[in-house]
C-alpha cells in the first residue's frame, strides 16, 4: 500500500497519464537545449556576418540566418533560455508575493483583507498592457526591470486565487484541529494550508508562465521587452515581421519553439491536474 | 419465469477499474459477485451492508446508471420479463422514470438548483408523454397532485420554488415526488434517510410506507441503517464485500444472525463503565452564543447586528464523566465544543475550566481537544499520518524527533493502529482508520477535556461500535472527562452519564442518562427518543 | 438595494483611485506633452513656451484638481497632442469603433465557443476533441500580434478578402478580421473553461437523478447541464471583456482601425494625459461596470442568490 | 503597440527628409525592371492620391515648431514670401521678386501680382504683417528671427521691407515661413497660398487636401485630392502599401524593398534618395571614457560605417565623416568622410593609450520606436565588442528619449539621425559650448571661434571655408560618430509618377501626377 517514488512507479504513473509524458518531454527538451545555449551555440550569438545574409536554412545553418548574418540556430537556443528565465523570475516573484498576500488576507479576512483585495480589484482592472507600459516606463527598460514590472503585473492574479483555495479550507477541521492545538497562524498558513493549495499553485504558474512568455513577446513588440542585441524568441519574432515573405525562418522557429514550450508547460500542469484528481 | 416476479437478478458480476491511478496495474476490482435475489410486485425488499459492500452497486446496475467505467461481466437482470442488460439505450431511457424509478441519498445535490421543482418533478412525465401526451395544464396538476401526496405543504407554492428554498425533508419529498409521478412498479431507494436529521428521517420512512400501501410500488430500499431497515423492509438482503451473506424476512435476520458478518452488524454499542468523579471540570454560567457577524465589511456601514446560537446555557462536566449533548440539526450543539476549544469566541456568559476562565486556559497548554464528525476534512490530506501526529507533539513542545517519532508510534498501537500506517496519507485509510488517527491525535496533546462531535455517524456500524469501545476505553484509562455531541440517542443511551437536551439553541432537558431515557419530561425529547425507535 | 449602493460606491472609489493613480504616474515618468509636441527642432524658449500653453508646470495636485473638477462636470478637457480638440470630440469619434469591435469579438466567442466545446464533450477524449484541444492550446500560444500579423498577411494579402488599412466608416466587413484576431485565443480558453465546468456538472448527482427520469445524454447536456456549467461561464466571460479591450490595442494597431486602443497608445507616447486619463476611466468603468453586471446577471440565472421566494 | 507614438513623432523628427537636390542633380534613380522611365510618362489631370505616413500630424499650424514629418506635409498647404526648390535653392512664391542690398541688410520683396489664398481672397501687405508678427511671436523673444530683424516696412502697396540690425547671409531661409490670412487661427480654419488646400482633418487617421483653383504655378497641380493618412507602424504601413490602400510610402527598408520587388515588381516603382540627415552615434563628450578625445577616436575607427549601410541601406548611404548632409555641396566637407577608416587595430591601441586596455562598458540609449536605429544601435554592439567595449542597448521611448537624452543630455551615446534647414548653421550651431541644442556637450575653443566666424560672415566662400573647417574640427576631435546620411527608399504605386526629392523637410505631392492611360 505504501506509495513510494520508486523508478517502477514513475514508469507506472508517467505510462498512466500521457499528457505528462509528453509535457515533460517537451519541457525538458527545450530546458537542456536553452541551457546548452547559454554556454556554447554553434555559432556566436550577437556575432553578425555580411557574407552570410537571409541564408535559407542550410547544413552550415540549421535554421538558417537573419538580416544580419546572425545564426537562427543559435539565437534561438540562447533566447528561449532568456525567455525562460524571464518567464520562470516573473512567475517566482508574482507568485510569492502573490501567494504570500493572497494567504495572509484569505485567512485573517478582516478589514485588510477588504482594503488588500479591494486594491488587488482595482490594479486588475487596470488595462495590463497600460500597466506594463508605465511601469516600464517608470523603471526604464532592461531585461530586470521587464522581469519586474511583469512580476508585479501577475501579483494580483496569484493572491486572489490563492486567497480563495485558503478561504476554503480555512475551515476545515484539520485547520481547526491545528488551531485548537495552539500552532501559530503563521505556521498554519505555510505547513498546514499551503500544500493543499500546491496543485492550484502549480497550475497557476504554468498558466503564469505561458502569459509570461506571450508578455514578454508583447513588450518586445513595444520595445520594451529584453533589449538587443540579445535575443529573446518574443523580440526575435517582432524582428521577423518584415521579412516574413522573403525569409519566413526568422518567424518559424522561434514561433515553434514559443508554441512547444507553452505547449509543454500547459500539457504537464493539465496532466498534473488530472492526476491529483483535481 | 412467472408473472408474479416482477424482478429478478442472476448471477450478477460487477466491476471497476482498479482505481487508484498511483500504480498502473491494469486490473479491475469485482464490486459485485454473483447477486442473485428476486422481487414480486408490492415488495419491499432492504439490502443492507457498510460502505463498499456494493449494496449501491447493485442498485444502480438494475437502473443501468452504472458509472461508463463500472463494466457487468456476466449475470442477467429481468424486469417485468425484459432483459436490462441487453437493452439499447434509448430503451433503457424509456425504461428509466416510467418503470424503474430511483430516489437518492442526498436531496440537494441530486436536484438541478437552476430548474424550478415543477419542471424536475414532471420531467419523467415529459419525457414519457405516452401515445396521448398530456396538456400543460394537466401536467401541472398531476405535478400538483403527486406532491400533495407526498405531503408537502401548498402543493402550488412548492411548484414555483427552487431546491435551494426547500428544507431538506421537502427536498426528499420533492425527489420521491418526481420518481412517483409516473406510477413506476419499481421504486429503488439508495440510502434515502442517511443525510436527514432524526426527526425527518422518521417521516420519509413513514410517507414511503404509506406511499406503498396506497400504490403497491414495490421498494428496493439500500441503506446501512439497520434500524431504518428493521422499519420498512419485509426482506432483508445483508452484503458483504460484494456478496450476499444472508437473506431472509428482516425480523429473522436481524434477531437471529447466522453469518459471522451478520452478528458484527447487529453488535450492541459497549457500554460506558466509569463512574464520574464529583469535582466539576467544566462549569457554564448563563452562556449565550452568538453568530459572528455577517461579512467582515459589514461592520463598516452598520450596527453589527448578531443573533444567538445558544441561548443562556448553565451546564456541569464532572470529573472522569461523560456527558451527552443531543438534539436536532440547527439545536447549537456542536456550538458548544467550537466555544470550549476557542474555535468560536463570541458569546456571553462565564466558562471556567479546572477553575480557571476558559481565556486563560485557552492560551496554556491544557486546552480540551476535538474529534470532529468528518475524519477526512479532519486530517491534513497532505501530509502524512506520522507528521500531523508529530505535529501534535511538537506544537506541544515536545523538540527531539526521536522523542516525537516515539510517542506517535505508541500512540498508533494504542489506538489500535499498525506502525506502518505512519508513513500513509488519509486518502490511503479507511474511515475507521482515521478517526481512530484523529483520536490518537487528540490524546496526544493529552487533554482533560475531549469533546467528541459527532465522532461515529460519518462511519459504518461495525466500525462505529469499534471506535466507541476504543473511545471509552482510553477515557477510562486516562481519567478524561468527554462531552460526547450526538445525534444517536442509542448511542448516547449507552454511553454517557448524563444527557442535555437542546432544542434550538435552549436546553430543555438535563439529567442522568437512564432517568432521561425512562422518563423523557420535554416534548422534544420524547419525539427524538421515539424516532431513535429503541428496542 | 443596499448591495446596489455599496457597489456603485466602490465603483466610483475605484475610479477615483484609478484616475488619481494614472495622474500621479504620469508625472513621474519621464517626458512631457510639450517635449513630444516640439521635438528636437525647437528650442528651449520654444519648449518652455509650450509646457506654460499647456500649463504643464503647476503643481501635480493642482492639475489634477483642476481635471477632476472639469471631468466632474463632464469636460474632460482639451487633447494636448492634436491642438484644438477636444477629449470629448476625439473619444466621441473612437468610442463607437472599438465598442463595435469589442462587440464582434464577444460574438464570435460567445457563438463558436459553445457549439465547439459542446461537440468536444460528447466526443471527450477522443480523437476530434484532442484535435481541437491541442489546436486550442497553439492558437494560445501565439503572441497577440503575430497572429493579428499573420491574419492580415493571410486574408488581407493572399487571399484579399479585406484590404489592410482600407478602414472607412464603421464597415462591419473590416472589423471582423482584427476581431477575429482578438477573439481566436479568447474562444480556445472559453471553450477549455466550459469544457471543464461541463465536465463538472456531469458529475454532479443532480445528472444522475435526470437520467433516472430516463433523460437521454442530449437531453441531460441541453436540458441540464448547460445552463448550470454556463453560470460560471459568465464571470470568466466578463473577464474576456476585459481581456478583449486589451487586445483590441494591438488588434487596432496592427490593423489601422482607429479606435481607442491606437489612441490610448498614441496619446501614452505623446504624454496627452487628458487623453490617458479620460480612456483609463472609460475602461475602467466598463471593467468595474462588468463586474456589477456579473453579480446581476448571477442573480438572474442562479435562484440560489436571489434574495427571498 | 506603442510604437504608434514613436514611429509618429520619431520618424518624423529623426528621419525626416531634407533631401538631396536629386531630382536636379539626376541623382534619382529608378529601380524595377519594368518601371516605366520618368521621362517616357505623360501626365494627365485629375486622380486620387493616398499618401501614407507612419506618423500623425503634430499640429495644422505653420508657425508653431514641429516635426519633420509635419512640415513636410504643410509644405503641401502653406507658402512663404520664398520657398525652397527641389534643387536646394530658394525661389520666389508669395513675393515674385526680392532683392537684397549690397550690405545684406536689407531685403525688399515684391508681392506676386493676382496670388489668392485658397479661399479666393487675394494676399494682402496686412495678412503678411500678421503673418510675420506671427511668426516671430512662436519663435520667441530672443530667437535669432527675432533678434536679426530692426524693421518691418511696406514702402508700397506691392512692396515689403525688412531691414536687419546685421549682414545674415542665411537669413532668407526664414523668410519660408507660412503665409496666412490676418487673423485667421490655422488650427481653426488652416488656409495657405499652396497648392492644395485642407478638406478635412481627423486627428490621428488622415488628412484630405483638395486641389487649390487659385494656385499661381501653372499647370500645377495635377491630382485632385490628396490623402495624407497616418499609420502607426513601419510594417502595417507596408502591409498597406502592398493591399493598395496607399499609394506612396517613403523609408522602405531594403527588406521591405526587396520584398516588393519580389511579390509585385511592376505594380510599384521604388524611388531612390538619401533622407538628407546626419546619421550617427552622438556621444556625450562629458561622459566617463567618452570625455577622452582618444576613446571617441577609438569608436569612430572600431565602428564600420561601410557594414552598416549595407546591412540597412543595400549599400546605399552616403557615408559622411562629420555633421553636414553631402546634399548641400555649397558647405559640405568631402574630406571629413575619409579621417577614419575601419581599423580594429588602430582603436585598441587608441583606448590602450587612453587605459582601458581591456575596453569600458557603454550604454546606449536609442528610441524604440525607429528600428532602423535599434539596428545600427545592434551592429555597433557587435563591432565594439570587437575591440573590448561591453555594449548595452537601452531602448526608451520617444518622449523619454527627448526628456532625458536631449533635453537632459543623461546619456553616454545615442543613435540618431538630425536633419537641417537649407542653412548650414541650422546644422552646426549645436557643437557651440553654449547652444542650447548642444545634447553632445562638446566644447571646443577653436570650433566656437569659428562658429562666431561663419556666422558674421556675408561671402558665402569666405563662409563656407570656416564651415568647412568647422566640419573637419568635429571630425578630428571624433565628437561623434558619424555614419551616413542614409538612403530612402520610396515606393510609389506605378500608376503615379513624379516624385520629387527636396533637400529640405517636404513630400511636394504638386508635382506628382497619374500618368495618363493608367
Amino acid at each position: 500500500m505504501k506509495k513510494s517514488w520508486t523508478f517502477a512507479r514513475i514508469r507506472e504513473f508517467l505510462r498512466l497519464n500521457p499528457k505528462i509524458l509528453i509535457g515533460l518531454i517537451l519541457v525538458s527538451f527545450f530546458a537542456v537545449m536553452s541551457l546548452i545555449g547559454q554556454f556554447w551555440t554553434p555559432y556566436i550569438v550577437t556575432r553578425m556576418d555580411a557574407s552570410s545574409v537571409s541564408e535559407a536554412p542550410s547544413l552550415l545553418h540549421w535554421m538558417g540566418t537573419d538580416n544580419f548574418g546572425r545564426d537562427v540556430l543559435s539565437r534561438v537556443m540562447n533566447g528561449s533560455g532568456i525567455t525562460i528565465l524571464v518567464a520562470l523570475i516573473t512567475v517566482l516573484i508574482g507568485g510569492i508575493i502573490g501567494t504570500m498576500i493572497g494567504a495572509l488576507t484569505g485567512y485573517f479576512g478582516g478589514i485588510v483583507d477588504e482594503i488588500i483585495m479591494r486594491l488587488n480589484d482595482i490594479l486588475l482592472s487596470f488595462p495590463s498592457v497600460l500597466l506594463a507600459l508605465l511601469l516600464i516606463s517608470f523603471l526604464g527598460p532592461g531585461t530586470i526591470n521587464v522581469v519586474l514590472a511583469l512580476g508585479i503585473l501577475f501579483i494580483p492574479s496569484f493572491a486572489r486565487m490563492v486567497r480563495s483555495e485558503v478561504i476554503r479550507y480555512r475551515d476545515r477541521d484539520f485547520v481547526r484541529n491545528a488551531r485548537l492545538q495552539g500552532i501559530r497562524p503563521l505556521r498554519i498558513i505555510l505547513i498546514h494550508i499551503l500544500p493543499n493549495a500546491r496543485i492550484s499553485i502549480l497550475t497557476a504558474a504554468a498558466i503564469g508562465f505561458n502569459n509570461a512568455v506571450l508578455a514578454e513577446a508583447s513588450m518586445s513588440y513595444l520595445g520594451l521587452g529584453v533589449q538587443p542585441p540579445t535575443p529573446s524568441l518574443g523580440r526575435m519574432l517582432f524582428e521577423a515581421q518584415s521579412f516574413l515573405l522573403n525569409c519566413p525562418w526568422y518567424a518559424i522557429f522561434p514561433g515553434i519553439t514559443i508554441i512547444l514550450m507553452i505547449l509543454g508547460a500547459a500539457l504537464l500542469s493539465e496532466g498534473f491536474k488530472e492526476v491529483s484528481g483535481a | 419465469m412467472s408473472m408474479d416476479e416482477l424482478l429478478r437478478v442472476s448471477h450478477l458480476n460487477v466491476s471497476f477499474p482498479d482505481d487508484d491511478p498511483y500504480d498502473g496495474i491494469e486490473e479491475r476490482d469485482t464490486v459485485v459477485r454473483e447477486l442473485s435475489f428476486t422481487m414480486k410486485p408490492g415488495d419491499i425488499l432492504g439490502v443492507v451492508g457498510e460502505s463498499g459492500s456494493g449494496k449501491s452497486m447493485t442498485a444502480l446496475s438494475v437502473i443501468r446508471l452504472l458509472k461508463k467505467s463500472a463494466r457487468v461481466d456476466s449475470g442477467q437482470i429481468l424486469f417485468q420479463g425484459k432483459d436490462l442488460l441487453s437493452l439499447s439505450e434509448e430503451e433503457l431511457c424509456d425504461l428509466r422514470g416510467l418503470g424503474i424509478s430511483m430516489i437518492f441519498q442526498e436531496p440537494m445535490t441530486s436536484l438541478n438548483p437552476v430548474l424550478r421543482i415543477e419542471s424536475q418533478v414532471s420531467e419523467a412525465l415529459r419525457l414519457h408523454p405516452g401515445k396521448e401526451p398530456l396538456s400543460t395544464e394537466e401536467i401541472h396538476q398531476k405535478v400538483r397532485k403527486v406532491l400533495e401526496d407526498v405531503g408537502l405543504p401548498d402543493p402550488e407554492g412548492v411548484c414555483r420554488m427552487y431546491p435551494h428554498e426547500l428544507s431538506g425533508g421537502m427536498r426528499q419529498r420533492v425527489m420521491i415526488a418526481a420518481a412517483l409521478i409516473t406510477d413506476p412498479s419499481l421504486l429503488i431507494a439508495d440510502e434515502p434517510t442517511t443525510a436527514l436529521d432524526v426527526l425527518i428521517q422518521e417521516q420519509i420512512l413513514d410517507l414511503l410506507k404509506e406511499i406503498h400501501e396506497r400504490t403497491g410500488v414495490a421498494i428496493l430500499f439500500i441503506s446501512h441503517d439497520l434500524h431504518v431497515i428493521r422499519r420498512l423492509c419485509d426482506r432483508v438482503l445483508v452484503m458483504y464485500q460484494g456478496q450476499i451473506v444472508e437473506e431472509g424476512e428482516t425480523k429473522e435476520v436481524l434477531d437471529h444472525p447466522q453469518h459471522e458478518y451478520t452478528k458484527t452488524l447487529v453488535a450492541r454499542i459497549p457500554r460506558v463503565a466509569t463512574v464520574p468523579g464529583d469535582t466539576p471540570v467544566l462549569e457554564m454560567e448563563d452562556v449565550t452564543i452568538y453568530y459572528p457577524p455577517r461579512g467582515a465589511s459589514s461592520g463598516l456601514f452598520r450596527k453589527v447586528k448578531v443573533e444567538p446560537y445558544v441561548y443562556g446555557a448553565s451546564l456541569k462536566l464532572y470529573q472522569n464523566e461523560i456527558l451527552g449533548i443531543v438534539g436536532g440539526s440547527g439545536s447549537g450543539k456542536s456550538t458548544i465544543g467550537k466555544v470550549l476549544t476557542g474555535l468560536h469566541g463570541i458569546y456571553d456568559g462565564t466558562i471556567r475550566l479546572f477553575g480557571q476562565p476558559l481565556e486563560k486556559v485557552l492560551a496554556g497548554n491544557e486546552r480540551p481537544q476535538m474529534i470532529f464528525q468528518d475524519p477526512y476534512s479532519a486530517l491534513n490530506p497532505s501530509h502524512t499520518i506520522g507528521w500531523t501526529l508529530m505535529e501534535t507533539l511538537r506544537s506541544k513542545g515536545t523538540r527531539s524527533r526521536e522523542k516525537q517519532q516515539e510517542m506517535a508510534l505508541q500512540m498508533l498501537e494504542e489506538v489500535g493502529l499498525s506502525e506502518a500506517i505512519f508513513h500513509r496519507y488519509p486518502r490511503d485509510l479507511s474511515g475507521g482508520q482515521r478517526q481512530r488517527c484523529c483520536i490518537g491525535q487528540a490524546l496526544l496533546y493529552d487533554p482533560k477535556i475531549l469533546i467528541a462531535d459527532e465522532p461515529v455517524s460519518a462511519l459504518d456500524v461495525t466500525v462505529s461500535s469499534q471506535v466507541l469501545e476504543l473511545l471509552l476505553k482510553l477515557q477510562k484509562q486516562r481519567h478524561m472527562s468527554m462531552i460526547f455531541v450526538s445525534h444517536d440517542m442509542n448511542i448516547v443511551r449507552l454511553i454517557c452519564h448524563r444527557v442535555i437536551v437542546l432544542d434550538h439553541g435552549r436546553i430543555v432537558e438535563e439529567g442522568p442518562s437512564e432517568e432521561i431515557f425512562a422518563h423523557p419530561s420535554h416534548a422534544y425529547t420524547k419525539k427524538l427518543i421515539e424516532a431513535a425507535m429503541l428496542e | 438595494m443596499q448591495a446596489i449602493v455599496k457597489k456603485l460606491f466602490s465603483l466610483i472609489l475605484t475610479v477615483l483611485v484609478i484616475s488619481f493613480l494614472t495622474f500621479i504616474i504620469f508625472s513621474i515618468i519621464p517626458g512631457n506633452a510639450a517635449l513630444a509636441k516640439l521635438g528636437v527642432d525647437a528650442s528651449p524658449e520654444q519648449i518652455a513656451a509650450m509646457e506654460e500653453k499647456l500649463q504643464l508646470n503647476d503643481p501635480v495636485i493642482i492639475r489634477y484638481g483642476r481635471w477632476l473638477f472639469g471631468a466632474l462636470r463632464g469636460d474632460f478637457g482639451e487633447s494636448l497632442q492634436y491642438s484644438g480638440v477636444t477629449v470629448g470630440e476625439l473619444l466621441g469619434s473612437r468610442l463607437p469603433v472599438t465598442m463595435v469591435l469589442a462587440g464582434i469579438s464577444f460574438l464570435l466567442i460567445v457563438l463558436l465557443s459553445v457549439p465547439v466545446a459542446l461537440f468536444c464533450v460528447k466526443f471527450r477524449d477522443r480523437l476530434p476533441d484532442r484535435i481541437l484541444t491541442v489546436l486550442g492550446q497553439v492558437m494560445m500560444a501565439v503572441p497577440a500580434f503575430f497572429l493579428g500579423i499573420l491574419i492580415t498577411y493571410i486574408f488581407g494579402l493572399l487571399l484579399r478578402a479585406f484590404r489592410p488599412g482600407a478602414y472607412e466608416g464603421l464597415s462591419l466587413r473590416y472589423l471582423f478580421f482584427p476581431a477575429l484576431s482578438i477573439a481566436i485565443p479568447k474562444i480556445a480558453m472559453t471553450v477549455r473553461f466550459l469544457k471543464s465546468s461541463v465536465r463538472g456538472e456531469l458529475s454532479q448527482d443532480y445528472v444522475r437523478t435526470a437520467r433516472a427520469h430516463g433523460a437521454s445524454e442530449d437531453q441531460v447536456l441541453k436540458n441540464h447541464v448547460l445552463r448550470n456549467a454556463l453560470i460560471p461561464v459568465i464571470t470568466f466571460l466578463a473577464l474576456v471583456i476585459g481581456e478583449i479591450l486589451a487586445g483590441s490595442i494591438v488588434a487596432e494597431q496592427v490593423f489601422s482601425v482607429p479606435g481607442l486602443g491606437r489612441l490610448l497608445i498614441t496619446s501614452i507616447s505623446a504624454r496627452d494625459y487628458p487623453v490617458v486619463q479620460a480612456i483609463v476611466m472609460y475602461i475602467t468603468t466598463v471593467v468595474v461596470s462588468l463586474d456589477f453586471l456579473v453579480d446581476l446577471l448571477y442573480r438572474l440565472v442562479d435562484p440560489r442568490l436571489r434574495r427571498g421566494g | 503597440m506603442k510604437r504608434s507614438l514613436a514611429i509618429l513623432l520619431a520618424f518624423g523628427l529623426i528621419l525626416s527628409a531634407v533631401l538631396t537636390g536629386c531630382a536636379s542633380d539626376g541623382k534619382k534613380e529608378e529601380t524595377g525592371e519594368d518601371a516605366p522611365k520618368h521621362t517616357e510618362t505623360e501626365p494627365s489631370y485629375g486622380g486620387h492620391l493616398v499618401y501614407g505616413m507612419t506618423q500623425d500630424l503634430v499640429s495644422l499650424d505653420p508657425h508653431e515648431s514641429t516635426d519633420a514629418g509635419t512640415r513636410s506635409v504643410v509644405f503641401n498647404i502653406y507658402e512663404g514670401l520664398v520657398k525652397p526648390s527641389s534643387s536646394g535653392d530658394l525661389i520666389a512664391a508669395v513675393a515674385e521678386d526680392y532683392q537684397i542690398d549690397q550690405a545684406g541688410t536689407e531685403y525688399v520683396f515684391t508681392l506676386r501680382e493676382g496670388i489668392k489664398f485658397q479661399n479666393g481672397q487675394e494676399v494682402t501687405l496686412k495678412d503678411i504683417e500678421y503673418s510675420f508678427n506671427r511668426y516671430a511671436e512662436f519663435s520667441g523673444e530672443n530667437s535669432a528671427f527675432v533678434k536679426s530683424v530692426k524693421e518691418l516696412s511696406f514702402p508700397d502697396e506691392k512692396t515689403v521691407r525688412i531691414t536687419l540690425t546685421n549682414p545674415d547671409s542665411e537669413f532668407l531661409s526664414e523668410l519660408t515661413f507660412a503665409i496666412i490670412p490676418d487673423g485667421n487661427d490655422p488650427n481653426e480654419n488652416p488656409i495657405g497660398t499652396g497648392p492644395y488646400m485642407v478638406t478635412e482633418y481627423k486627428a490621428g487617421q488622415y488628412l484630405d487636401l483638395s486641389k487649390n483653383q487659385y494656385y499661381w504655378v501653372e499647370k500645377e497641380p495635377y491630382l485632385d485630392t490628396v490623402r495624407f493618412k497616418f499609420i502607426s507602424d513601419v510594417n502595417t504601413a507596408f502591409t498597406e502599401l502592398q493591399a493598395g490602400t496607399i499609394d506612396v510610402l517613403n523609408y522602405l527598408t531594403t527588406a521591405q524593398v526587396e520584398a516588393l520587388k519580389k511579390s509585385a515588381g511592376d505594380e510599384f516603382r521604388i524611388v531612390e534618395g538619401n533622407m538628407n540627415l546626419v546619421h550617427a552615434m552622438y556621444l556625450n563628450n562629458q561622459a566617463g571614457p567618452l570625455s577622452d578625445v582618444r576613446v571617441r577616436q577609438a569608436l569612430c575607427y572600431a565602428v564600420d560605417r561601410d557594414a552598416i549601410n549595407s546591412f540597412l541601406f543595400a549599400g546605399k548611404s552616403i557615408i559622411i565623416g562629420s555633421h553636414m548632409t553631402p546634399q548641400l555641396p555649397t558647405w559640405y566637407e568631402p574630406a571629413a568622410a575619409s579621417v577614419y577608416t575601419y581599423d580594429v587595430q588602430k582603436a585598441k591601441d587608441l583606448l590602450e593609450q587612453a587605459g582601458y586596455k581591456d575596453g569600458f562598458d557603454l550604454t546606449i540609449t536609442v528610441p524604440s520606436a525607429y528600428s532602423q536605429h535599434v539596428d545600427t544601435a545592434q551592429i555597433i554592439a557587435d563591432q565594439l565588442s570587437l575591440v573590448g567595449i561591453r555594449v548595452t542597448i537601452k531602448q526608451v521611448e520617444w518622449t523619454v528619449w527627448l526628456s532625458d537624452v536631449y533635453k537632459g543630455r543623461d546619456y553616454e551615446a545615442t543613435v540618431i539621425g538630425f536633419d537641417g534647414k537649407l542653412n548650414p548653421s541650422d546644422w552646426m550651431a549645436k557643437y557651440g559650448t553654449d547652444a542650447p541644442k548642444n545634447m553632445m556637450n562638446y566644447s571646443n575653443a577653436e570650433y566656437d571661434e569659428l562658429l562666431e566666424k561663419a556666422l558674421k560672415a556675408v561671402d558665402t566662400e569666405e563662409k563656407a571655408s570656416y564651415y568647412k573647417q568647422m566640419q573637419m574640427n568635429l571630425a578630428e576631435n571624433a565628437a561623434s560618430v558619424y555614419i551616413e546620411d542614409p538612403a530612402d527608399f520610396v515606393a510609389m504605386n506605378s500608376q503615379f509618377d513624379g516624385y520629387v526629392f527636396y533637400p529640405t523637410t517636404a513630400w511636394d505631392v504638386s508635382k506628382i501626377y497619374q500618368i495618363s492611360g493608367k
